[in-house]
């Protein structure tokens, strides 16, 4: 029983990864219609934008200490931190540790900066373009942005903790007279979340603002033709997606140390995600990266990989193939968004 | 000739040229000068251009005539490649029965895969492709082990069966694939003052197999049924009111160029006798996308050029490392050689990707049309020099 | 017994009933038109008849047959072509190559795996959607690609596509809608003629009061989903009821 | 015999990851093999050539033949990795192919050196496998295997834990990892343990939580992670997540053993690798003379400490060198020949034995633990137990390495 | 020669009339095609101008040039309305500056319902019509408000592209080919609903087919031939000029 309430944690934990990831793609993908590789580069980014804070947050000089020695076997330089020094031990130590949610502050301006430079400078001349095109060109700067990551900070993960208070376990399962124990980052990690795709759909939803973008990629001439300037608020949703797989990526750091090629191993899933949810369906993406975690989770039990092996690696095709075959637009697809 | 008209057949000769006398064209440096870095020559290049050139040929059939976007495409030559290196352990090491049986089995396949995906269409049915394929890789990777020997590749061994060959050669190693006793690895090496040209026979089999390929693509693209494929692709709703049932059009050219796709891995695996699950990885799916799109979709010569351009780069960039730099750079003065090297360095060996990104993305953004357009515009700037005053290219005719 | 026997059809789209029953019959090798206020059903029951919707209730015989529950290109090859609001090309392939396209349908079938021979060597279909370039008067377009095309010239193609297949039943929704009266005129002259010639069965729907009486040889108003009156031309034209609520002044 | 040198040098093939999740070993491995090349034309301070047994080597390159290398990128993909090598043999002419990170790509390329008649000599390659059932005879491994990272961690393991323990395993599904799988259970269970559970996990998976949170109500009190690379940083640190380290199961501590270590590794799960234990090839606090030489060349010219794979490929290619020098020739078999039943020392794991059977190289095994109180970024192993090579040979035979053939050597004539 | 009048200051009388639009010198391509070849007019202030010609002649080309919707592409030429240049603006300011386009195929947006298609061109200021005095005009929409617009039937959707534009508060009204597939009844309400806009002061362009039905309409007329303006008069000089009709109207 724990179990399965433990694999449901898990499920909704992974769930709102992928919903996350999803909900930036799809705003993209299923309603500006571009089909952007470059998107689990732009995670990836929000995930260095913590290392990049942890960094500089550690950025320090060296003091010789004669007493130990280096591995040359010459004296040992230590390192002390700027801000250590500047506000003291304690709360020096704090701030490095709330590194990662520092980040989110920083990341935020960033992430939509980097969307609209990349809306304006490239994405702008592709919306009429094929989608081979946009392939193409979204893959070509995902591998850019990939290997200038990769210049900078290396091939291998770099481990970037959440802070002291938030690691460690809580006892989750109190609500249900039991005890369940689960990461304290990773509820933090849901309810961020929650909170995120809450925020975009409230924005959407009660504003003109998703309709005016969905009616642009309908028919952007006619909008024209109506009196809206609709490259801003394509160039607007551009940013806004950015900021939302920036953050998904800040966030995710704790749970797994970021490394250059984290944006390619969610990219084919996010795809997946967001075309089972259905194209130009916001639920419909944060449904099915929701189905898919939970589906994925008891997918990896031991009771059901030992009668149906490999299961675990396939779960998330099998589901996307039957859901696809099943549903002809996804879960919740608008009809007409890339059927061609 | 050859039932084509003249520009096709002129074309087709081009090709064959091309292909046939790779081994001059792709070695212009002196083995010797530093330059030879560049020289690709050599008979694994050589084929692989050719092989994938297969592959994205077949792709193309599907893509470019038809627009459906099949990202698994990888699936049919990884499962190609599978049965051709099966028949090499089972049968005998004859190249004939493994690509035979590697072209059916991978049709065989592209059939099911595509009964099943064409029920749905654009990005809907992209998904579908890349699910499949994506589990096939992921069994052929842990599951089907037995099968496919996992992570390492399946490879031939000395205790393999080979009922029609032998299991080992006299002095104890594992036989290597031919073509009814001409080794495919037998290479004739002709030197020619400092050059040093590589003739393979494996290169030359393939080289045939491509212009087959390349040839009958042709056809298919000037016949009623390629014209049948691009009406698919323009307009649906006309085509079924037109009396015309889409369904086996599509299908069709998905278990065509999924035969491509097999083909490719027989050659593959005929060339190299091991097959990798890597083969029928998404990334490698997204390859012969890239290519194609690359090089022009929908263009006959297109896919064949973006399979080049792009294995090019994988074995040629990525093997240049710094002292190779200096190598070159060593006329100049110290300070100014280091800071060349440092310039180029992050675009060469270990950033060789980064390269070939950046190329990605001048080629969409400059050449919409992909590389074809690039030689159409040098073609065309060449003819508007010799005659200014033709004035037909205001029609546009559909790109080769 | 008509050529075309529809029975107590109805479709509702929702909250919407768009037919309600309607009754229909249309004579062999003659001119059908069916008129009626925008919204009436007309197209919807257009679509009924070449398998674009299903209706709820009722049957559609053509010839003998029934159409219902056949895919649209079964039907279209028992005979049935549709010429559509908003013109139906293929946009991306020439003038002649539209053409063509459903010449081979009528000489293939609804599928042939023709790969090997070329296009241009098919010289007895060329011909003909040749010949019927020069009758729709579009054989100097014949390599534009067929998207920019003025829309008159969507609408003609279209057409021109339809007669080549030589079906026995043309279903015309609109088709003179943007045509400059000289081509509309035209197309008249060429539809009659047709008439005449091929032994061809037409159901037409039009705003064009000029257009439905030149050519009609009955006519159906159809009013909210239901038929109001069926006629001769000559008796509509003095129907107070059709002036009322279809003609208005201008007839 | 295949490319042999006619001309006043002689090519080396150094085929290493560059792009994909190992390319920072790959880069490292790099650096060892420029150094080695340096050392053996004569530059720099000799590094290991100065402690190692055998005395053949002159700084004069290898036969007198000034040593060049090319590289090329494996991707961490066997198919890849055989194009690469396909090139450098045919179109550059390398004498013997060195290099990778992985052990599929290692035993494709050794495949296809065997074929082509070159010497191949693998680089990190942990799987039985690649002397076990894919051994070759132009292949030789310098890195140990899972086999013998079992038998060096079972002495530890039951010192530390005990004798009566529940193991749950973690296994990547792949080649590799069920050997290892193999291996340590076998291991363990000699022990006296038992092995509750074994989990295959996909190779793209990132996220474990989904396979760690059994491991809580299994009953286990030891989880064991055979996972490598980037599957290992982030198993481990979600096991940590999941605060199973604090945890006590059965009346024990619940601990986490990661079979196969590597300093790269270890930085990139950061604080989560304190006092887990596991074994490694080689590390660089090493105080023999051999391995402090070799530290302070690569420190010198890098200035940070080499790691494990960029000790093996070093030793590698000196051992390549040397036995060519010793054969007088470059063909291959003449090669494999010097190179089978060779015993030499000095160069970092003390007495060294390239066995002729297999191929497979025995020496010293490390155990090793996250260090507590890291002194700086590299300080985060530190040793505790140097097992000896007699403790982890076992002989030819064994059944966790039968089937296949070492076949004869190929020189490609 | 014509002499470029200067359109930025308030126009003196005496030099060109008052014009409240004024085309001038335009030329535009779609791709290498070259379609407006060069043309000249201008349109007073409240009156009706019926731009005619035939199938392909170039009014669509010229309205959508006029409206800046970047296809086709205008190379050269000036346009200005009420001393606004919108040769230098993009389609979306053009509308704010007070044009408005009822395209010629409708142009729908897809995915919106019928009041969101409303809605939609009430976002970006002026506001004109309210969507309720809209359904009072075409009581159709309004019960169908909730209805997805393109599966309107066609006259309904045409109904829906004409209340959109007059829902934003435009000075120039560019309408092409507004009557195409409505019902005659539905025509003449149209017709009048232009009187009433015109009476209080917007100006028209109208292209329609239907040329004597637009030149009763109209004050002035203005006839497209192959790009270039053949014809630029009063609307009774056409209806009165037999030769002109039968050339390029075929009436
Ligand atoms: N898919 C649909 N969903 C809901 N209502 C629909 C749908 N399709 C058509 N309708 C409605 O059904 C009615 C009949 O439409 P239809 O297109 O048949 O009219 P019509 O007679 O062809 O009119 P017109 O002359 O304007 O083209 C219309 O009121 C239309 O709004
Ligand atoms: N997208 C396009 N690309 C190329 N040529 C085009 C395009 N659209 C229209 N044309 C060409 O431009 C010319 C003028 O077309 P336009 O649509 O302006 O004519 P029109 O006067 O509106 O005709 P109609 O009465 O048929 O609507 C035609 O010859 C047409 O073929
Ligand atoms: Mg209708
Ligand atoms: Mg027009």
């Amino acid at each position: 029983m724990d179990a399965i309430l433990l694999q449901i944690l898990n499920g909704l934990d992974k769930g709102s990864a992928y919903a996350l990831i999803a909900l930036g793609l799809t705003l993209i993908f299923g309603t500006l219609g571009v089909v952007n590789f470059a998107h689990g580069a732009l995670f990836m980014i929000g995930a260095f934008c913590a290392v990049t804070v942890q960094r500089i947050l550690n950025l320090s000089y060296e003091v010789v200490d004669e007493t130990q020695k280096d591995f040359l076997g010459n004296p040992l330089k230590v390192k002390a931190t700027y801000v250590e020094s500047w506000f003291g031990p304690e709360m020096g130590g704090a701030i490095i540790d709330w590194a990662v949610p520092i980040a989110i502050i920083f990341a935020i301006p960033i992430m939509i900066l980097i969307g609209f430079v990349m809306e304006r400078g490239l994405i702008k001349h592709f919306y009429k373009r094929e989608h081979a095109d946009q392939i193409l060109v979204t893959f070509g700067l995902a591998i850019v942005l990939q290997e200038v990551i990769k210049y900078f900070y290396g091939a291998n993960p770099i481990q970037t903790a959440s802070p002291e208070a938030l690691s460690g376990v809580a006892n989750v399962g109190a609500l249900f007279g039991t005890e369940i124990f689960y990461p304290v980052w990773r509820i933090v990690y849901f309810f961020f979340s929650v909170v995120i795709i809450g925020g975009i759909f409230s924005f959407l939803q009660f504003t003109t603002f998703g309709m005016v973008v969905r009616a642009g990629m309908a028919d952007r001439e006619t909008v024209g033709l109506l009196g809206i300037n609709i490259d801003r608020r394509f160039t607007i949703m551009f940013g806004i997606a950015a900021a939302v797989a920036g953050l998904a990526g800040v966030m995710y750091t704790p749970i797994n140390s970021p490394n250059y090629h984290m944006g390619m191993d969610f990219l084919v899933l996010s795809f997946v995600v967001v075309v089972v949810g259905g194209m130009g369906s916001l639920p419909g993406a944060v449904l099915a990266g929701f189905m898919l975690g939970i589906l994925e989770a008891f997918a990896s039990m031991n009771e059901i990989k030992s009668f149906l092996p490999g299961i675990d690696q396939i779960i998330i095709y099998v589901v996307a193939i039957i859901i696809l075959l099943t549903r002809p637009r996804g879960l919740m697809g608008r009809k007409g968004v890339m059927e061609e | 000739m050859f039932g084509l008209d003249k520009k096709d057949t002129r074309m087709l000769l081009v090709v064959a040229i091309l292909t046939l006398c790779a081994p001059f064209i792709l070695n212009p440096f002196p083995t010797d000068s530093a330059m030879a870095q560049f020289n690709a020559g050599y008979p694994d290049l050589m084929q692989r251009f050719v092989i994938f050139g297969i592959f994205a040929i077949g792709f193309n059939i599907l893509f470019g005539l038809t627009g459906y976007l099949s990202f698994g495409h990888a699936a049919f030559l990884g499962v190609g490649s599978y049965s051709a290196v099966w028949m090499f352990k089972l049968l005998s090491m004859n190249v004939v029965p493994a690509i035979l049986l590697a072209v059916v089995i991978s049709g065989l396949f592209a059939l099911l895969i595509g009964f099943v995906s064409l029920r749905r269409s654009g990005i809907y049915f992209s998904i579908l492709t890349l699910a499949f394929a994506q589990m096939s890789f992921n069994l052929a990777y842990s599951v089907l082990t037995p099968i496919t020997n996992g992570e390492t590749g399946l490879q031939l061994t000395l205790d393999d069966p080979r009922v029609l060959g032998v299991s080992a050669t006299a002095d104890g190693s594992i036989p290597v694939t031919s073509l009814f006793g001409l080794e495919m690895r037998s290479t004739f090496e002709m030197v020619v003052g400092p050059w040093a040209f590589q003739f393979n026979a494996g290169y030359y089999l393939c080289a045939l197999v491509l212009l087959a390929a390349f040839y009958l693509s042709i056809r298919i693209f000037r016949s009623p049924f390629g014209m049948m494929l691009r009406a698919v692709k323009s307009n649906q709703q006309r085509m079924n009111y037109t009396g015309l049932n889409t369904k086996p059009y599509t299908l069709a050219a998905f278990v065509i160029s999924g035969m491509y796709a097999g083909l490719a891995g027989g050659l593959m695996a005929s060339m190299d006798p091991l097959a990798g699950a890597e083969r029928m990885q998404w990334t490698a799916s997204g390859e012969v996308v890239l290519m194609t799109i690359l090089g022009g979709a929908g263009t006959l010569i297109g896919p064949v050029l973006g399979a080049g351009f792009i294995k090019y780069f994988e074995n040629i960039f990525s093997k240049i490392n710094d002292t190779v730099l200096h190598n070159w750079f060593n006329f100049m003065p110290d300070g100014l050689e280091d800071f060349v090297v440092f310039i180029v360095h992050p675009f060469i060996g270990k950033g060789w990707h980064l390269t070939l990104g950046i190329l990605f993305m001048l080629v969409v953004v400059f050449l919409p049309g992909g590389l074809v357009e690039g030689g159409q515009r040098i073609a065309k700037w060449v003819k508007g020099r010799k005659d200014k005053d033709d004035s037909s290219s205001a029609t546009k005719t559909p790109a080769e | 017994m008509g050529i075309l026997e529809v029975k107590n059809v109805g479709k509702r789209f929702g909250g919407l009933q768009a037919l309600g029953d309607v009754n229909l019959s249309v004579k062999e090798n003659t001119v059908h038109a069916i008129i009626g206020p925008n919204g009436a059903g007309k197209s919807t029951l257009l679509n009924c008849l070449v398998g674009k919707l299903i209706p709820d209730t009722g049957s559609v015989m053509f010839d003998g047959q029934s159409v219902l529950g056949r895919k649209p290109y079964e039907i279209n090859q028992m005979g049935i072509s549709r010429v559509f609001q908003t013109p139906e090309i293929f946009g991306d392939l020439t003038v002649l190559e539209n053409m063509l396209i459903p010449c081979f349908a009528k000489r293939d079938g609804a599928f042939s795996l023709n790969a090997i021979t070329s296009v241009p060597s098919e010289t007895d279909v060329l011909e003909k959607a040749e010949a019927m370039l020069v009758e729709m008067n579009m054989a100097d377009k014949r390599h534009m690609h067929s998207a920019s095309l003025s829309r008159g010239d969507k609408r003609r193609l279209e057409i021109g596509m339809c007669l080549s297949q030589e079906p026995r039943l043309l279903l015309l929704d609109e088709p003179t809608a943007g045509m400059a009266r000289a081509d509309t005129n035209n197309t008249i002259d060429l539809l009659k003629e047709i008439k005449e010639q091929r032994d061809i069965t037409i159901a037409i729907i039009e705003h064009d009061m000029h257009v439905v009486f030149s050519l009609a040889d009955r006519i159906t108003v159809l009013a909210q989903g239901t038929p109001l009156v069926e006629d001769d031309p000559q008796n509509i034209r003095g129907n107070p009821k059709v002036r009322e609520a279809y003609l208005g002044e201008s007839a | 015999f295949t490319n042999d040198p006619t001309g006043s040098s002689v090519t080396l093939g150094f085929n290493v990851p560059q792009t994909g999740p190992y390319a920072d070993e790959g880069a490292d491995e790099l650096r060892a093999y420029q150094l080695a090349v340096e050392h053996l034309n004569g530059g720099g301070d000799g590094g290991m050539m100065n402690t190692f047994s055998s005395n053949e080597l002159q700084g004069n390159g290898i036969l007198g033949k000034e040593v060049k290398f090319v590289t090329g990128d494996t991707q961490t993909k066997s198919d890849a990795a055989r194009a690469s090598a396909k090139s450098m043999i045919e179109k550059d002419g390398a004498v013997m192919i060195t290099g990778g990170s992985s052990s599929g790509v290692a035993i494709a390329v050794q495949g296809l050196c065997q074929e082509a008649g070159v010497i191949f000599m693998a680089g990190l390659t942990h799987s039985n496998d690649t002397t076990g059932k894919d051994k070759k005879a132009n292949g030789f491994r310098h890195f140990f295997n899972g086999y013998m990272s079992g038998a060096a961690l079972a002495p530890v393991l039951k010192n530390l834990y005990g004798t009566d323990r529940n193991a749950y395993h973690l296994t990547a599904d792949y080649t590799w990892g069920w050997t290892q799988e193999e291996s340590i259970a076998a291991a363990t269970e000699a022990l006296g343990w038992n092995t509750v559970e074994k989990v295959r996990t996909p190779l793209a998976a990132t996220d474990f939580s989904s396979y760690i949170a059994p491991v809580l109500n299994s009953g286990a009190d030891v989880l064991v992670l055979n996972h490598y690379g980037g599957n290992m940083v982030n198993s481990l640190t979600n096991a940590v997540q999941f605060g199973l380290r604090e945890k006590v199961v059965n009346g024990k501590n619940f601990e986490i053993v990661v079979p196969l270590y590597s300093r790269l590794m270890a930085k990139g799960a950061g604080a989560n690798v304190k006092g887990i234990h596991g074994s490694t090839n080689w590390h660089w606090s090493l105080q023999d003379e051999g391995s402090q030489a070799f530290v302070r060349s690569f420190g010198t010219k890098y200035g940070f400490p080499p790691s494990q794979a960029a000790h093996t490929v070093y030793c590698q290619t000196l051992l390549y060198a040397d036995a060519v020098q010793r054969a007088g020739s470059f063909n291959p078999c003449a090669v494999v020949e010097a190179l089978e039943d060779y015993e030499f020392d000095g160069l970092g794991n003390g007495k060294t034995l390239y066995r002729g059977e297999d191929h497979q190289c025995f020496k010293d095994v490390l155990v090793v633990r996250g260090k507590e109180n890291p002194t700086s970024e590299f300080d985060l192993l530190e040793v505790v137990e140097v097992t000896p090579a007699a403790q982890v040979t076992y002989p030819a035979d064994h059944p966790m390495f039968a089937g296949g053939a070492l076949g004869s050597c190929n020189s490609g004539a | 020669m014509n002499v470029k009048p200067d359109f930025s200051k308030n126009a003196n009388a005496a030099t060109t009339a008052p014009a409240f639009l004024s085309v001038w010198d335009m030329h535009a391509y779609y791709g290498e095609s070259y379609i407006v070849q060069g043309i000249n007019f201008n349109v007073h202030e409240g009156e009706i101008l019926a731009l005619l010609g035939r199938n392909g002649a170039g009014k669509t080309s010229t309205l959508r040039s006029i409206a800046r919707t970047g296809s086709p592409m205008v190379t050269q030429g000036e346009i200005w309305l009420d001393h606004q240049p919108l040769h230098l603006m993009e389609s979306h300011e053009a509308a704010a500056a007070g044009l408005g386009l009822v395209p010629e195929d409708r142009r729908i947006i897809a995915g919106l319902t019928v009041e969101e298609n409303l809605q939609l061109a009430q976002i970006a200021p002026p506001i004109g019509w309210s969507i309720e005095r809209l359904y009072d005009l075409f009581p159709r929409l309004g019960e169908r408000r909730k209805q997805e617009g393109v599966t309107l039937s066609g006259g309904e959707q045409q109904m829906l592209a004409i209340a959109r534009a007059l829902a934003r508060d435009i000075k120039v009204l560019l309408l092409d080919e507004p009557y195409e597939g409505l019902a005659p009844v539905i025509v003449d309400e149209i017709e009048k609903t232009l009187i009433h806009v015109k009476e209080q002061g917007m100006t028209t362009i109208l292209v329609e087919q239907n040329a004597v039905r637009a030149l009763e309409l109209a004050d002035r007329a203005v006839i497209l031939d192959t790009g270039g303006i053949v014809f630029d008069g009063t609307a009774a000089e056409v209806l009165e000029n037999a030769e002109l009709r039968a050339e390029y109207l075929a009436i």
